[in-house]
């Protein structure tokens, strides 16, 4: 059959009828329906914890459903189909949580369970293998090599190969849980191309964002999941971005647009930072941060911004340079940096920033230490309280402190991150990408938390590549480039556009 | 259910699980008492308390490596080589009884010290740093004894710390009873404890939290030796006796009855009162067979399926593939 | 003369039997004009000591002096150094396979006597138990076997309990808790050697049934004379273990100033052992004393 | 991979040092036959220690080898002592042994979900117990260690010319593993699931088959040991092997497998097994105190592993460093083109470095 006449016919690709699932708890996911075709990029969007990432496992069979049925490609799907089936049957998965293996090349990543193997021999032809993946990266243009280490590669190259890895599998559905949280623009707009390229070749994306203007742009079809139940399907004509964030959260948000004045503080200063060098990762950096000012730190990925921020925290020492706090000498560390008023939102949610088997009460707790302890012990009583207090702030889901943090959607481990940090008393918070895989609902509702903390007085330093998000909520921003601050936007009008431009190295006249 | 109770790493599933571990306990305690008539005397009961009690003190504080995501193997070690140090203290130099287990105890903590810090400082991995330190450990405690049995005389007061009795019970046991209550406090309700669960949890959020791992880990190592040397100075003057290959694999059975008692190897969740119960459930096993007169080959083996089973148990039974109902296929429409 | 290389290879050079046998053989060895003996210690594991016999092989010792962790899993080793012309002396348990001499305790028979002395004290009836060494421990069951054969004459005394405390001090202590708890009536406990005795002593004392129970050991080590002068431990059999060093050493010098490599049959020797009680135990000099 | 090949140069080296030493310092050390005794003694650790290397690749321990060398030694005695099956029938049987208790260990970790140190140090107790169970009972039911005459069984102590048979297998066992481990899917299979098990089963590993493979093999490999042992001492006892854990354990990480899993080969494990070999026999030879042994082969792993730790950071650094460095001045010109091609009517001037 030909691909135009498989395309059309009229036995959907993947076919969900009546899906039930629950994790010995609520019901995350209630009969749920869900269907699309072959050719058709079908975009699933939901706010945190909604059971997008829930509904994909059960299709690829990571989890089980608890009652409900499922056809592919016309064929019924047992309800626990092996780990293997998905690619069995021909389904590709993009995961949320990277799935690659460490101390192995991209090749070896690529091709895993699948390596080519000698004529006629059980053995693996590890020449072959390493010609044929970098065929398959020149073919989509990346710039990986093949024999390149996972361990070397940045996280955004990360991403790249598990992408790459879908393509490699001669499948009918690639499904991708959030492909671009950790993407650049550039890369992004690969894989847009490639997506596409699928599409033509009447393979079935099923596509999961949080990033609306992804949705818009890409999307064929869009069902909206809220608290586990379907609520829409909307084809595309009926995409309005407005429709599906009132579909999605049950109520409208503000319009946003795209140009952003800066605003010189005038308030005193918080932190002064004087030619702060660390060897490889950044050098000469000066600024100064003001009470109640967000300073945006924006480049691109692996411009040292990440390092910078770790070391004002004082978790990475400096080399050179010297910084001040509230007018005195400051020497980073993280335990003084607490006691001082510091707050640090790190980078890599799962490895920093939450402990996935301890209760979100323990999680919160360790960070507030100082607030609950009394000569060396700890009031499990205050500790709760607080708890309910970042539950309440965040509006976590579920809302009992109680639950292993591990078991939260991956939206709400990031709240758990940010808000153990809100309920304290603080006076300079660093964020380091603080929405990655936030829902645009909670989103709003982060940036509303951090302009209300810097009207209190709060300074904040934001580092992240969501431009919109940096170039809205900046006061002031700074561009990173190799380590080096290579441009500042602290008054005028800034678009996107100028902060991009400036972080690859092409200065725009405009501002300053 | 109050929420109090689930604080730093509890979490309601963990509470059920201690109380499913009682009922394993009493479990044993029944089938036991049908077996052998005499195992629940008051004076049986008693003395596998006092068996129990030199595993019981490592126990309080060797639950703070696995706890911290580590692991420390030299405690048997230690044990012998506290009652050999103490020895050559007490009856060598000398000295008398009270300043010499103090610097007996000074040395535990200062291997603990080394341990802790070869692991943290160096970043070489717990099992190995602290199986090195077993392997040198014996090395030392058979140079210093000369790899003598050594029959402990006296003095009188350090004798009797081992089989006095207070109230009808021997002294051992008020010694673990009391380092079990101030490890579990120090677990569940100090700054340490906290940070000791935190570190096994997620190092690194751990760091960004404000918590120094290092020294975290350093002081669960150091409180790790501290403990098995006091058990070493129990062991000594219970057994009136110092020799290298004393308590050579008490560091398994330290392990088995911490991991019995719900304390994950990978850090970040465990039990005191778990552990004590899994040593004492070790114990009783231990005890019933010798009650019953079974031979000596079947005791490993038993303790061993005991052993499987609890673990078992203890984790929320699951039933085997092929043990179980089939189910028919999805939701009955198909 | 040439300096001989003499080797002493003990299961372990932790006990006092094992240290006190190294004594005899040394103060021989430095009598007859200061040859060096080297000793090395298995820790009581029977690979250690074939990979040391292997080493001293390969070495090219002159004469070795080996107390076998095990009668069959030394007997390669023994086989190989005499077909090297290394004579063999075994302490205590005898191989396999014959070799130049074997200076032993008579275990068996002393097991033997030990029960025999035993059924005397508490007057020919009642209830004893032993307290074993791990199986297959050959010395142990030697001894064992003995004293089992002498009570088994006795029909009024009868064997309530048999357990293995691995030759240790803590578990026999355990161990002897279980026996008294589960016997209201004990009368005798062997213990297979004196560390042994020793625990089940202590537990004793405690349960204050010391009186009632006779508790026999086995070697005679210093702290166990000691502790039969006390009267806590009934009694335990004593073999003058530095005698029998000396004896394997004279008997070393012997045959290598002879020049004799090869022996069709293995000379066995037998030290006497005495029954050390309370009421002799003074008979033993205090230089004799290990 | 030149970090690793280099750690291994510097331990061959050290290997060659301790040697040359040896033998300046005892003339008998560089003896053919002290050779040989020395690789047998090797290669009876050594084979275990590359099925104990398996098991640490998957981040896994297995503490029953010890046992399963008894129980293996004991079955094998059985046969010889109460039938009548000849040595080369019962001897792949008895190796089936320790796949036995592998598939045992795997059930109980993969199935129940229990750690591994735990299961296999359970079973280390239950195999104890067996072996004391099903050991040869004398007349009066003690425990009597039978001294084995069969010559085929015995065959596996000898040598071919002046080596052992055992190090001869060592070799081939070492070779046959190092292929399949880098060559085969289920060698690849083994180390995914050691380096990132949630991962392997999302790319459709089956990760349980791999655990199982490891564990039974590490059996396996553990009961080929327990031949040559009782071969070489023509007995077999109940003890047989119980305790050697520690110097596998010491051989494994001396070579370098880690304990993180997903990183390990077994030539690292060869090196290591005659790295101990060498310390064991040397503090032999010279005449050392014996209670020096264990203090030297404690400090040993500490400072082996204290330097590894070390030199993987300071490898790793410059590594980095350079990469950093080819990333500033080259990478970072394609990725200027690219992000200019990007924004759209990009006015500015390429910034070339
Ligand atoms: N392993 C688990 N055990 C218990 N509950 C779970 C588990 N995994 C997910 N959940 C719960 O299921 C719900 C749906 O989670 P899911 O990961 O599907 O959300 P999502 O829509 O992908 O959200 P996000 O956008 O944040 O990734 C959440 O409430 C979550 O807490
Ligand atoms: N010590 C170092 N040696 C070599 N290269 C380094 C070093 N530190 C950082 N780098 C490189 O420089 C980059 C800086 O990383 P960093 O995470 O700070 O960037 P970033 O601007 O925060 O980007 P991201 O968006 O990834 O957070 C890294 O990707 C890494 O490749
Ligand atoms: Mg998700
Ligand atoms: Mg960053």
């Amino acid at each position: 059959m030909s691909e135009k006449a498989l395309a059309d016919s009229p036995v959907a690709l993947l076919e969900c009828r009546r899906i039930n699932k629950s994790y010995n708890g609520p019901m995350v996911l209630s009969e749920v329906d869900f269907s699309m075709k072959r050719g058709e990029i079908h975009a699933l969007v939901g706010e945190n914890g909604a059971g997008k990432s829930t509904l994909i496992k059960i299709v690829t069979g990571v989890t089980n459903r608890n009652s409900g049925e499922m056809l592919f490609e016309g064929r019924p799907i047992g309800i626990e189909h092996s780990k293997t089936a998905a690619q069995v049957l021909g389904i590709a998965v993009i995961y949320q949580e990277l799935s690659l293996i460490h101390g192995m090349s991209v090749a070896q990543n690529l091709f895993l369970t699948r390596e080519p193997r000698l004529p006629g021999l059980p053995f693996i032809d590890i020449g072959k293998m390493n010609s044929l993946a970098q065929e398959l990266i020149d073919r989509y243009g990346f710039t990986l090599k093949a024999t390149d280490v996972i361990d070397s590669l940045s996280i955004a190259q990360r991403q790249t190969v598990e992408i790459l890895k879908a393509l490699n599998s001669k499948a009918s559905l690639v499904i991708m849980d959030e492909p671009t949280s950790s993407l650049t623009s550039t890369e992004s707009a690969q894989l847009f191309g490639i997506i596409k390229r699928l599409k033509e070749d009447g393979i079935g994306v099923l596509y999961i964002s949080h990033r609306m203007e992804e949705v818009y742009a890409l999307s064929d079809r869009v069902t909206v999941l809220r608290d586990g139940r379907k609520v829409a399907v909307l084809e595309k004509a009926e995409i309005h971005p407005e429709e599906i964030i009132r579909l999605m959260i049950g109520r409208k948000l503000d319009d946003r647009d795209s140009v952003h004045t800066m605003r010189k503080s005038d308030r005193e200063v918080v932190l002064e930072v004087k030619g702060l060098s660390s060897e490889g990762k950044f050098s000469g950096i000066d600024f100064q941060l003001h009470a109640g000012e967000i300073l945006g730190i924006g480049g691109l990925v692996g411009s040292g911004r990440t390092e910078l921020v770790r070391a004002l925290y004082g978790i990475d020492p400096h080399d050179s340079g010297s910084v001040e706090y509230l007018g005195k000498p400051w020497e980073p560390g993280v335990a003084g940096s607490i006691r001082g008023g510091f707050g640090f939102i790190p980078e890599e949610r799962r490895l920093q920033g939450i402990m996935g088997l301890i209760s979100m009460t323990g999680n919160i707790g360790i960070t507030n230490i100082d607030v609950i302890r009394k000569m060396g012990f700890v009031s499990d009583r205050k500790e709760l309280d607080l708890a309910r207090k970042a539950i309440g702030l965040l509006n976590i889901k579920p809302a009992d402190p109680s639950v292993l943090v591990g078991n939260l959607s991956g939206g709400n481990q990031q709240k758990i991150v940010v808000g153990k940090w809100l309920i304290r008393d603080l006076k300079l918070l660093i964020v380091d990408e603080p929405t990655v895989g936030i829902d645009i609902g909670a989103k709003e509702e982060m940036y509303q938390t951090f302009a209300r903390l810097a009207e209190a007085g709060v300074s904040i330093i934001l580092v992240s590549s969501d431009l919109p998000e940096l170039t809205r909520i900046s006061h002031r921003i700074l561009v990173l480039r190799k380590g080096r601050i290579i441009k500042e936007f602290s008054e005028g009008q800034v678009t996107e556009e100028d902060v991009l431009k400036a972080s690859s190295g092409i200065l725009p006249g405009g501002a300053k | 259910m109050s929420d109090t109770k689930t604080v730093g790493g509890g979490g309601t599933k963990l509470l059920l699980a201690r109380f499913r571990l009682f009922f394993i306990l009493i479990l044993l305690m029944a089938v036991l008492s049908v077996v052998s008539p005499r195992f629940l005397s008051l004076e049986n009961l008693s003395n596998v308390l006092w068996s129990v009690c030199i595993i019981g003190i490592m126990c309080s504080g060797f639950i703070y490596s696995p706890i911290t995501g580590g692991i420390d193997l030299s405690v048997g070690s230690m044990v012998a080589l506290a009652g050999i140090i103490a020895n050559v203290l007490m009856n060598i130099v000398h000295m008398p009884m009270l300043p010499a287990l103090l610097l007996t105890l000074v040395f535990g903590l200062l291997v603990g010290l080394v341990n802790g810090v070869v692991t943290t400082k160096f970043r070489v991995p717990p099992f190995i740093v602290t199986m090195a330190a077993k392997t040198y450990l014996f090395g030392i405690a058979m140079f210093v004894s000369n790899g003598d049995t050594i029959t402990i005389m006296g003095p009188k007061d350090f004798l009797s710390i081992g089989v006095g009795k207070f109230l009808g019970l021997p002294i051992p046991i008020y010694i673990m009873v009391v380092m079990i209550i101030a490890s579990h406090i120090l677990l569940k309700h100090t700054v340490f404890g906290r940070r000791a669960i935190a570190v096994g949890a997620n190092e690194v959020s751990a760091k960004l939290s404000g918590v120094n791992p290092d020294s975290t880990r350093i002081l669960a190592y150091v409180i790790s030796s501290g403990t098995a040397t006091v058990a070493g100075i129990v062991m000594a003057s219970l057994t009136q006796q110092a020799y290298a290959p004393n308590a050579a694999g008490y560091e398994f059975d330290v392990i088995t009855a911490v991991v019995i008692g719900g304390t994950s190897l990978l850090g970040g969740s465990g039990s005191v009162a778990g552990a004590l119960i899994g040593a004492v459930m070790v114990g009783f096993i231990n005890n019933g067979l010798n009650l019953m007169n079974m031979p000596a080959s079947f005791h490993p083996l038993v303790t061993g399926i005991v052993i499987l089973i609890a673990l078992i148990l203890n984790q929320g039974f699951t039933l085997p593939a092929w043990m179980k109902p089939k189910k028919r296929a999805a939701g009955g429409q198909a | 003369q040439s300096v001989y290389k003499i080797g002493y290879l003990p299961s372990t050079l932790g006990q006092a039997a094992t240290k006190a046998w190294g004594v005899g053989i040394d103060n021989a060895l430095k009598a007859a004009g200061n040859i060096p003996l080297q000793s090395v210690d298995a820790m009581m594991k029977a690979e250690t000591q074939v990979s040391m016999m292997d080493d001293f092989i390969n070495q090219g010792f002159d004469f070795i002096i080996l107390q076998p962790i095990d009668a069959a899993a030394l007997t390669a080793s023994v086989k190989k150094a005499e077909s090297k012309g290394i004579p063999v002396i075994t302490l205590n348990t005898d191989t396999l396979a014959p070799h130049f001499a074997c200076v032993s305790m008579d275990d068996y028979g002393a097991g033997y006597k030990v029960g025999e002395a035993m059924a005397k004290q508490i007057g020919g009836k009642g209830n004893v138990a032993i307290i074993q060494s791990p199986p297959g421990a050959i010395a142990g069951v030697d001894r064992e076997k003995g004293f089992r054969a002498a009570i088994a004459k006795i029909p009024a005394i009868k064997i309530v309990g048999a357990q293995n405390a691995e030759w240790n001090k803590d578990k026999a202590l355990a161990l002897m808790n279980a026996f008294l708890q589960a016997n209201k009536q004990l009368d005798g406990v062997f213990a297979v050697n004196d560390n042994m005795a020793e625990g089940a002593a202590i537990a004793a004392e405690a349960a204050g049934r010391l009186k009632d129970v006779k508790i026999w050991g086995f070697n005679g080590q210093l702290s166990t004379l000691l502790q039969i002068e006390q009267g806590k431990v009934a009694g335990t059999a004593y073999t003058n273990a530095y005698e029998q060093g000396a004896t394997a050493a004279r008997m070393a010098l012997d045959v290598l100033r002879s020049g004799t490599k090869t022996f069709a049959k293995t000379q066995v020797i037998t030290v006497p052992p005495f029954m050390a009680t309370i009421e002799n135990v003074g008979q033993i000099p205090a230089n004799i004393r290990w | 991979m030149p970090i690793a090949t280099l750690r291994r140069m510097i331990l061959i080296g050290l290997l060659l040092a301790i040697g040359a030493v040896l033998s300046f310092l005892n003339p008998s050390f560089l003896k053919l036959d002290n050779l040989m005794t020395l690789l047998q003694e090797a290669s009876q650790t050594g084979i275990v220690a590359i099925g104990f290397t398996l098991v640490l690749i998957t981040a896994g321990i297995d503490m029953s080898i010890g046992a399963v060398i008894a129980v293996t030694a004991m079955v094998c005695v059985n046969f010889l002592s109460y039938t009548p099956i000849p040595a080369f029938l019962f001897i792949p049987l008895s190796l089936l042994t320790g796949c036995l208790v592998g598939l045992f260990n795997g059930y109980f970790i993969t199935h129940f979900k229990l750690p591994e140190f735990i299961v296999t140090l359970a079973s280390r107790g239950i195999l104890a117990g067996i072996a004391l169970i099903i050991a040869v009972k004398d007349s009066d039911g003690f425990v009597s260690n039978v001294y084995i005459q069969d010559p085929v069984y015995l065959s596996f102590g000898g040598t071919v010319g002046p080596v052992y048979i055992v190090t001869i297998v060592f070799i081939v066992l070492a070779f046959l593993t190092q292929f399949f481990l880098k060559r085969t899917r289920a060698g690849t299979n083994i180390y995914a699931t050691g380096a990132n098990p949630a991962a392997a089963r999302l790319s459709g590993i089956n990760t349980d088959r791999s655990i199982y493979g490891v564990y039974m093999f590490s059996g396996f490999c553990a009961s080929l040991a327990a031949i040559f042992i009782s071969a070489r001492m023509m007995t077999a006892m109940p003890e047989f092997g119980l305790g050697s854990e520690m110097d596998v354990i010491a051989s494994v990480v001396i070579g370098g497998t880690p304990f993180t899993g997903g990183v390990g080969d077994i030539w690292g494990t060869v090196i290591g097994t005659l790295f101990l070999a060498l310390i064991k026999n040397g503090i032999l030879k010279l005449g050392i105190s014996p209670y020096v042994q264990p203090i030297a082969i404690g400090g040993i792993i500490v400072v082996v592993v204290m330097f590894d730790v070390w030199y993987k950071a300071f490898a790793e650094g410059i590594a980095k460093r350079s990469a950093y460095r080819r990333k500033q001045s080259g990478e970072a010109a394609a990725a200027v083109a690219a992000e200019a091609d990007a924004v759209a009517g990009g006015d500015g001037k390429g910034e070339r470095s």
